[in-house]
């Protein structure tokens, strides 16, 4: 039963593997982005995940009460940050998937390599 | 204001990136690049010297006490990296101000400046900063910004490499991200020195074998170490010369930094190496990176892709270098981080040169240019010996410490293999070489010499890449105490 | 979608609230949850939700690229401004502390400050990103 | 001048000249002027050093570290002092042909055929006063590099190919073995110093100290030991006085000085003589003086016959550094003297017939002898020194070495030297017999207005010539100096 208390993680892995096949088995390029995106969220779950405490609630001074249980606000600062840079890299891969379609007139990875040539 | 050298070293050229992309004009915007990455030279310098003299300096971001806020922590490791990126930034710069103009669009150039300024940004900040996640924040603004450069190259292909370049990079880094979370959760600290001195404590628990795995994929993948190398020659190749250059000479050397930081102050050599057994991986990969890919930059006929296939066998070199995990060895790698950059810097802007007046690095488009443009084929031919490691270059230096290192273990095939791959570098230098030389040139073709914009940076590397050749006391001094402080034997 | 009357008005009414609600979060940062990133990427809703219901060309004539542009410029310099302003009055970088007479109100104007430069750099990233994939014309079939 | 002051301007002089002859390039008469002026200074400088020498100093001169712990030094020891005086007497000379060669073979580019012939003079100085083995091998890579261009001066495609092989055979050996080697010793002793009665005695086991002196002699390429020795006949493309000076004393020469030493002063004589590797690179080179001197008794081709018989040759020195004893060392050091007088006329007679009667073909010669009786009268007191016959010089170094071999106890490496002899007499011989008593061939085109060279190649070869004449009847300074090479001098 150890395992199954750590459904968190497996959501992670799963998450994580269904990004990472997509990324590498897709020829798309946008739905490789898509891929990459979901392989970044799974991440952030990870830390999210990680940074709840059982029983913790958000860590948002409480006034006056002694003894409150807070999550551990750091993984949620972090993944912040992570997002935004999700969000740059998304926007710069679907911005360079937009001037390759208008270059070589195809997003599909074969077909590119045969241009490329 | 010397108290605060740590920090203005990143935030100056921080502040001047937007501002290039303020001013719009491409003039405008090169005089403020110039000038953040001139600054950031001269601090660097100073650090340096700082570092020598009064060991680490610790600055506190925001003024919080290290292991709960941010620190920027600079050893002699650290400080020596944003020197090279630093220097090399400082060449480049000048050395752009020619060269994109031909090959950037006008209406981009400021934007192209912003941009390479964030790239120089990044690379320092990961450089001289202490806590995991910042690397990882730093390491993906010079990324990002990279693709982004490489996305400005002439020829199409450049698109296709800058994405190619942005999916690898990005499932490296999100590696490294895993690999830091991991850390967290079992020591609840992303500061550098807190970490390693936590680690210990748990590295009996499973989830740091799992955490190292995941660094050690993200950061080999960054420096591209065969066999995760895929995306380097394409990016190399089709990038702006100016970008080419920069980036070869800096981005794969500070993910080398990265492998040293996380796996010998974070982790600790022995952890590393005798608990982990990294050298079981790293010394075949890199091996196998020497000879293969020297091989294949044999068979390259864009000059370009042949000097990136090069640069993956260089790294290998650093990586084997390291991966003795000995003074010597750790010596040899942070001394070829050094003086790779040198020669390959001075190679890649000779090859702007090149690609400056005849338009294209293709082999067969070199013929003749040994007489047609004398000083940047003499360049090449200087860049190109210090590739082969002769003599008085500073490639003869790398050899001699990585050849020692490998001889110190007892290990000489390994050392036989580092002189052969020194002998296919001549194979490939002698390609180019005699192409230029042996070979008439189409006599309609009117090239002349490249400007002096660009060859006084190019030849100010080949220089150095001499003078660091003939007089490698200093450098090999520094880079023996910065191995000594990684391996905890200094003093 | 001169015709859509509905959504026109509905849209007018709601952007002052959206806008509002993002100065809201903006202004709670400093020791609650909220802050600039937040709050940018709010008002940058506001601002695309005008310009998906009115038009890009009108959205341009309010906000030129160039402007939206040089927001996300701008805001990077407010943000290591602060840190320069620190400095210069004897902190470190970043140290609100020495921002006011004393360091609890240093740290509510220099947090404010630097999720003001967080706001404005993610508002104009939003906007320009937004820009750069509406503003291009399609490709011919 | 102070002793360093000498060796310093011994070395710069020839350099100084050849970037004096780059403002004269239009002038040719001016422009051989300063060859001549800067050969004949560059030998009087050396000649000043003689005295100290003799009176057993060692002048040193140490310019600065390069590495920590290796410095670029100069010593010159009676050794080095033997192969300077060689080359820096026989550059002069050697100038005063080329003028009458090259203008009468009507050569382009002359400018650059002097200037990298005397950068090459420099390198091969830098070798003969180099103080450790560092200094050594950068000059001795600096000698293969800027011969690369002499070598294919005429810029054909056979030139290419040839400076293919000849760049090559020598980086690859000297690169892979070489410097490997010298890392080693480097590792094991902590020190590359030449060192009276050697280095690395005690320092390792007899197994690994063999492996070390099998990668030096492999590792000198320009000693030309089989299977190493096929980038001598390919550089038989380039103008004759080349191979003359570069492939018959100062390039070769290098080569062999180079085993001599490590054999002297690295390993030293005792250590040596008690490796098990000894006997056997002695039977390696003597294979190679019988192969060599059976296939140059194939060739008809006159420089070909000459570059095999050099091969042959210049094993007779790494023959006798292997002999391991003090007659074998002295032999062999005299013989650098005596081949290389012998050696140069030989070329230089060559070289008259291709300018006077454009042959190459010794089966073309018949009867050649009566128009150039001076040309082959040289090159029949030539081959007497080669073959080791009185009256001529050759024949002191060749007792010797056969003294050596009895000392060793190696009857059959004496008979080697006697058959090589024998050889000899024949494949040297034939030309000017054939020359002066044969009838020239029916097809002859060269029977009327043929006569002798130009006077400068006249004057050079009735000098090299006499001074083999000399060498025989006055070899006291030769010997005496090398006397002093062996410790306690010979009994």
């Amino acid at each position: 039963m150890i395992a199954l208390g750590l459904f968190n993680y497996w959501a992670v892995i799963l998450l994580m593997m269904v990004g990472f096949y997509t990324l590498i088995a897709r020829g798309n390029l946008v739905k490789k982005l898509i891929g990459l995106n979901i392989f970044q969220t799974s991440v952030i779950m990870l830390y999210v995940s990680m940074g709840k405490v059982a029983g913790g609630t958000a860590p948002i001074l409480v006034e006056g009460a002694e003894h409150v249980v807070y999550s551990n606000p750091i993984p949620h600062v972090l993944m912040l940050t992570a997002i935004v840079v999700g969000v740059a890299t998304t926007a710069l891969g679907l911005s360079l998937v937009v001037r390759i379609n208008e270059a070589f007139g195809t997003v599909e990875d074969d077909e590119l390599r045969d241009e490329s040539l | 204001m010397s108290q605060h050298l740590p920090v203005l070293i990143v935030v100056v050229p921080l502040l001047l990136a937007p501002l290039a992309a303020l001013v719009g004009n491409w003039k405008a915007a090169w005089i403020v690049a110039a000038a953040a990455s001139w600054w950031a030279f001269g601090v660097s310098i100073a650090l340096v010297r700082r570092v020598l003299a009064e060991g680490t300096i610790s600055y506190e971001i925001g003024g919080w006490a290290a292991p709960y806020g941010i620190e920027y922590r600079i050893d002699l490791v650290s400080a020596f990296v944003a020197m090279i990126v630093a220097t090399i930034g400082a060449v480049a710069i000048i050395y752009a101000r020619t060269s994109v103009r031909a090959e950037v669009s006008e209406d981009r150039g400021a934007l192209f400046y912003s941009a390479f300024i964030l790239c120089f940004t990044g690379l320092l900040g990961i450089s001289v900063t202490g806590d995991v996640f910042n690397i990882f924040v730093f390491l993906e603004v010079s990324s990002l910004s990279a693709y982004a450069l490489i996305a400005m190259g002439q020829d199409r292909r450049a698109l296709t490499a800058a994405y190619q370049y942005l999916i690898m990079g990005s499932v490296g880094a999100t590696f490294i991200v895993i690999g830091i979370g991991l850390m967290y959760s079992m020591t609840g600290t992303l500061n550098i020195a807190d970490l390693a001195e936590r680690l210990p404590a748990v590295a009996d628990n499973r989830t740091i074998p799992v955490a190292f795995t995941f660094l050690t994929v993200g950061i080999t993948l960054k420096l591209a170490l065969f066999p995760l190398h895929l995306w380097l020659p394409n990016a190399y190749t089709y990038a702006p010369s100016a970008v080419t250059a920069f980036i070869a000479s800096t981005a794969t050397k500070v993910a080398v930094y990265l492998l040293l930081r996380f796996f010998f102050t974070v982790f600790g050599a022995e952890f590393s190496f005798e608990q982990m057994q990294l050298d079981k991986v790293l010394m075949p990969l890199a091996l196998v990176a020497i000879v293969t890919m020297s091989l294949v930059a044999i068979y390259q006929d864009n000059v370009k892709r042949l000097l990136a296939y090069s640069s993956v066998a260089q790294i290998g070199y650093m990586v084997l270098g390291i991966s003795f995990a000995s003074v010597l060895g750790v010596t040899a790698g942070i001394l070829h981080l050094f003086n790779h950059a040198l020669m390959k810097g001075a190679l890649f802007m000779a090859m702007g040169c090149v690609m400056y007046r005849v338009g294209s690095v293709r082999l067969e488009r070199m013929k003749g240019l040994g007489k047609k443009m004398p000083w940047t084929m003499a360049a090449f031919v200087g860049g190109g010996l210090s590739l082969i490691g002769v003599p008085f270059t500073v490639g003869f230096v790398s050899k001699w410490y990585l050849v020692q290192a490998a001889l110190e273990r007892g290990m000489w095939p390994v050392a036989a293999v580092v002189m052969f791959g020194s002998l296919l570098a001549v194979i490939y230098v002698w390609k180019v070489v005699e192409v230029a030389y042996f070979q008439e040139a189409d006599p309609d073709d009117d090239i002349r010499e490249a400007p002096l914009g660009l060859l006084i940076p190019t030849w100010a590397l080949v220089i150095a890449s001499f003078y660091f050749g003939i007089d490698a006391t200093t450098t090999a001094d520094i880079a023996t105490r910065a191995a000594e402080v990684l391996l905890g034997v200094g003093p | 979608m001169d015709d859509l009357v509905v959504l026109r008005v509905g849209t007018k009414i709601l952007i002052p609230f959206i806008l509002l609600f993002a100065l809201y979060v903006q202004f709670h940062g400093d020791y609650g949850p909220g802050g600039g990133f937040q709050a940018g990427v709010i008002f940058a809703a506001a601002y695309v939700l005008y310009a998906l219901v009115f038009g890009i060309g009108n959205a341009l004539r309010v906000m030129p690229a160039k402007v939206v542009y040089a927001c996300g410029a701008v805001g990077v310099m407010i943000f290591v401004g602060t840190g320069f302003v620190t400095m210069g009055l004897g902190g470190v970088f970043l140290d609100y502390n020495v921002l006011a007479h004393e360091p609890s109100h240093g740290q509510h104007y220099g947090i404010i400050a630097v999720e003001l430069g967080v706001l404005v750099t993610v508002f104009g990233v939003m906007v320009a990103i937004f820009y750069a994939f509406a503003g291009r014309r399609r490709l011919d079939p | 001048m102070t002793p360093g002051v000498l060796i310093a301007t011994a070395m710069l002089l020839p350099v100084a000249g050849a970037f004096a002859l780059l403002f004269w390039d239009k002038k040719p008469n001016v422009r051989e002027a300063v060859t001549l002026i800067t050969g004949a200074a560059t030998f009087w400088h050396v000649y000043q050093l003689l005295p100290l020498v003799r009176s057993g100093l060692r002048p040193r001169l140490d310019l600065f570290e390069v590495l920590p712990g290796v410095q670029l030094a100069f010593e010159v020891e009676p050794l080095g002092m033997v192969f300077a005086l060689v080359a820096s007497f026989l550059w002069p000379i050697t100038s005063l042909y080329a003028i009458g060669y090259m203008r009468g073979h009507h050569e382009e580019n002359q400018t650059r055929f002097f200037f990298f012939f005397a950068v090459a003079i420099a390198g091969a100085l830098g070798v003969a006063f180099s103080a450790n083995l560092f200094t050594l091998f950068a000059f001795y890579e600096v000698l293969t590099l800027c011969t690369f261009p002499l070598v294919t001066h005429h810029q054909t495609e056979e030139a290419k190919k040839a400076g293919r092989i000849y760049l090559g055979i020598l980086l690859t050996t000297s690169i892979g073995f070489q410097l490997l080697a010298i890392i080693w010793t480097w590792v094991l002793a902590g020190t590359v110093d030449f060192t009276d009665g050697g280095i690395l005695a005690g320092t390792a086991s007899a197994g690994v100290l063999s492996a070390i002196l099998v990668l030096y002699v492999f590792g000198v390429g320009k000693a030309a030991v089989m299977p190493f020795h096929r980038w001598l006949p390919a550089a038989m493309v380039a103008p004759t006085p080349v191979s003359a000076l570069l492939h018959a004393v100062a390039v070769v020469k290098a080569g062999v000085f180079t085993v001599l030493k490590v054999a002297v002063y690295v390993f030293g004589i005792d250590l040596l003589a008690t490796l098990s590797a000894t006997p056997w690179l002695a039977w390696v080179a003597a294979t190679t003086i019988i192969l060599g001197s059976l296939v140059a008794m194939t060739k008809d081709n006159l420089k070909a016959r000459l570059a095999y018989s050099t091969i042959s040759q210049l094993s007779y020195i790494v023959l006798g550094a292997m002999l391991a004893n003090e007659w074998g060392i002295i032999g062999g050091g005299m013989h650098i003297a005596m081949h290389a007088f012998g050696k140069i006329t030989l070329f230089f007679a060559a070289g008259a017939v291709m300018v006077a009667a454009h042959e190459r073909n010794i089966s073309q010669m018949h009867g050649l002898g009566r128009r150039m009786p001076i040309t082959f009268g040289a090159f029949f007191i030539g081959a007497l020194s080669i073959i080791g016959l009185p009256p001529a010089g050759g024949s002191w170094s060749k007792w010797f070495l056969g003294m050596g071999t009895l000392e060793a106890g190696q009857v059959g490496l004496l008979a080697v030297l006697m058959v090589s002899s024998l050889l000899g007499l024949y494949y040297l011989l034939e030309v000017p017999v054939k020359a002066f008593f044969f009838k020239p061939p029916a097809d002859a085109h060269h029977a009327e207005g043929i006569h002798e060279a130009p006077m400068p190649m006249v004057i050079a070869m009735v000098v090299t010539a006499t001074a083999t004449l000399g060498l025989f009847l006055y070899p006291d300074l030769v010997f005496e100096l090398m006397a002093m090479v062996i410790p306690g001098g010979a009994q």
